[in-house]
């Protein structure tokens, strides 16, 4: 089901159609990578809920190698990345699809560097990796903004609130009215979230691509086809294009959908199976 | 230590308290290297009260020990802080009312478990003020949390004559059918729970 | 008015009050034969925060208004009362509330193509619940999607009077030297996006 084939992209990795040192470490340029990559399997899960998300597991990883967000090696990149992904789909560990559409994205990049250049100057703007440079530091510099937040002087941690009460009778004081339906709302909605929590937070986001899924089916029906575009919304992005993409094939896996396309290149339609 | 600071801790602790503190309770403010003598910590609470002599406010000596109040003869201006608005309680607040509704007796901690935030002291004392709950113990574990339950006032107030009175909460579809059971075995289990203050 | 009792009567609203309170509220606090000047009022909070100096609490400003609140430094011993450990937040409750913060108004969609992950629902109702953000409206392109920004007392409970004063978004170290403009665009944009409450 996912879009790349990561023991496939192990094989042939190092294409080096351009010989680019990836690292400069104690002013020593490096073009050959350290050979570092084993993680223990039971260790691969803990590794992966520190992470809060795919631009952050990249972020480790360039980080790891002291490499400059700026300059990195897609290929390079990619194979960890992809190495990563792997192992975990191979422990059948329940990835989410946030981070396939990552993987996607970087073999994407990283076909696009494969592709010949029509000039030797490499433009910044044309770079492929632009993209992904931006979101890397764009990430980053919210990871930071959060350090920071989480530094900030916070009440009932570092400073607390100074009260005292009044003396004397009662005043009447016009306080809250509570019922006690009130009271069984906030504890059942206490119940309801703390359920939904329990679920570590991988496992929770694959709901969005079945929430997207779901999304789907109910436009669809058993009548007539749409058309395979008109199920993405080009204001969601790649994400959401992605993500999109990837609800249709699981769909499709589990026969709910029927997808037909009459002649090569034309139009592609999708309906709801019959039941 | 310095007297000034032992004069902040003090004073500090006094102002964060929902609960009126014993002297022993300051004592406990200060790990056994730092802890001043009684008479020390005495003499301190003479000249904080000393030292009010011309607030807003007093320190004074109620049963259950020292707390800060704010004098008697300002009662008139105070009430028009609530004259015109009898706010609404907080979702926060009312989750932490029904967790102590529903599951008490139990811990700050324990709330915070299950609600996924903090709760704060202003949060507890709001409910002590109102009388709806109260400290009936606390858990023999380090640190020796409190230990909250509902009052006979909350019962009152709510027109209910005991807490299994209290409306039958709605099963989720995925809930397991447990949300009774642990209710009720936690209620049962609470007066073994409970170590005397 | 005597200026002692009107101090007073600060002191005692300000201690006594569970939320912040400003300068309008606490001209509330008079009949309108007593009620003293603006200036006046002004005049008696710095008096009162003067006062504090080498007390255990100090009188702040906060976006809400004015409150007492224990001294930082007293943490420590002040957390011997409360025993348990202050609530940690996730670090995906973190990042998003740092992008709500900085770049708010913006919908959980924007926070998702930066963060590069979804979103729970449960998450934004927890900031909600917790009173940190709210709903200020919603963008107009197909679903309607909310629009999040923070609150007052979001800006209260980090102790912060205003928007401007949280910390200043940075790159990471590695990269200081090499930032490239478009971020920087991205940066400045950013901050002009960000509207007072």
């Amino acid at each position: 089901m996912p879009p790349i084939s990561p023991k496939n992209n192990q094989k042939n990795a190092f294409p080096r159609q351009v010989e680019m040192p990836f690292a400069v470490v104690q002013g020593q340029k490096l073009s050959v990578f350290p050979d570092d990559l084993y993680i223990p399997p039971d260790a691969l899960e803990v590794i992966l809920e520190a992470f809060e998300g795919p631009l952050d597991l990249l972020l480790y990883l360039i980080k790891r190698q002291n490499l400059d967000i700026l300059d990195i090696n897609v290929s390079e990149i990619t194979r960890q990345y992809t190495d990563y992904i792997s192992i975990m789909q191979d422990l059948k560990f329940e990835l989410a699809s946030d981070y396939l559409v990552m993987a996607a994205m970087l073999t994407e990049i990283k076909s696009q560097m494969l592709l010949p250049r029509v000039s030797e100057v490499i433009e910044e703007a044309m770079d492929p990796r632009a993209e992904l440079i931006r979101r890397l530091q764009e990430y980053e510099v919210f990871k930071n903004a959060a350090k920071n937040i989480d530094k900030l002087t916070r009440l009932d941690r570092d400073i607390f609130l100074a009260r005292a009460e009044l003396s004397g009778p009662d005043p009447v004081i016009l306080r809250p009215t509570v019922t006690l339906q009130d009271i069984k709302k906030a504890l059942e909605s206490v119940d309801e979230r703390s359920r939904l929590s329990q679920h570590h937070e991988i496992s929770e986001e694959i709901i969005s691509t079945r929430e997207r899924m779901a999304d789907i089916l109910s436009r669809l029906n058993k009548q007539t086809f749409v058309t395979f575009g008109s199920l993405f919304d080009p204001i969601e992005g790649k994400l959401g294009v992605i993500v999109t993409f990837l609800a249709v094939m699981e769909l499709m896996k589990e026969r709910l959908v029927d997808i037909v396309q009459t002649d090569s290149f034309g139009m592609i339609y999708v309906r709801a199976q019959e039941l | 230590m310095k007297s000034l600071l032992l004069r902040q801790i003090i004073e500090g602790a006094l102002l964060l308290s929902p609960t009126p503190l014993t002297i022993a309770e300051l004592e406990n403010l200060f790990s056994d290297s730092e802890r001043p003598a009684r008479d020390q910590i005495l003499a301190t609470v003479e000249d904080i009260q000393l030292d009010c002599r011309d607030r807003g406010y007093e320190l004074v000596e109620v049963a259950s020990g020292f707390r800060f109040q704010i004098r008697e003869k300002l009662a008139s201006w105070m009430h028009r802080l609530w004259e015109e608005k009898p706010k609404r309680y907080s979702n926060a607040m009312l989750e932490t009312l029904a967790l102590i509704a529903y599951r008490q007796p139990l811990t700050r901690g324990d709330i915070e478990l299950v609600r996924g935030v903090a709760v704060s002291s202003d949060m507890i004392r709001t409910l002590l003020e109102r009388g709806w709950i109260k400290i009936v113990g606390h858990r023999d574990v380090p640190g020796k949390p409190a230990l909250y339950a509902t009052t006979k006032e909350f019962l009152n107030y709510f027109n209910l004559s005991d807490l299994g009175q209290l409306p039958e909460l709605k099963v989720g579809e995925n809930m397991e059918a447990n949300v009774h059971q642990p209710t009720l075995g936690v209620l049962e289990s609470a007066s073994s729970e409970i170590t005397e203050n």
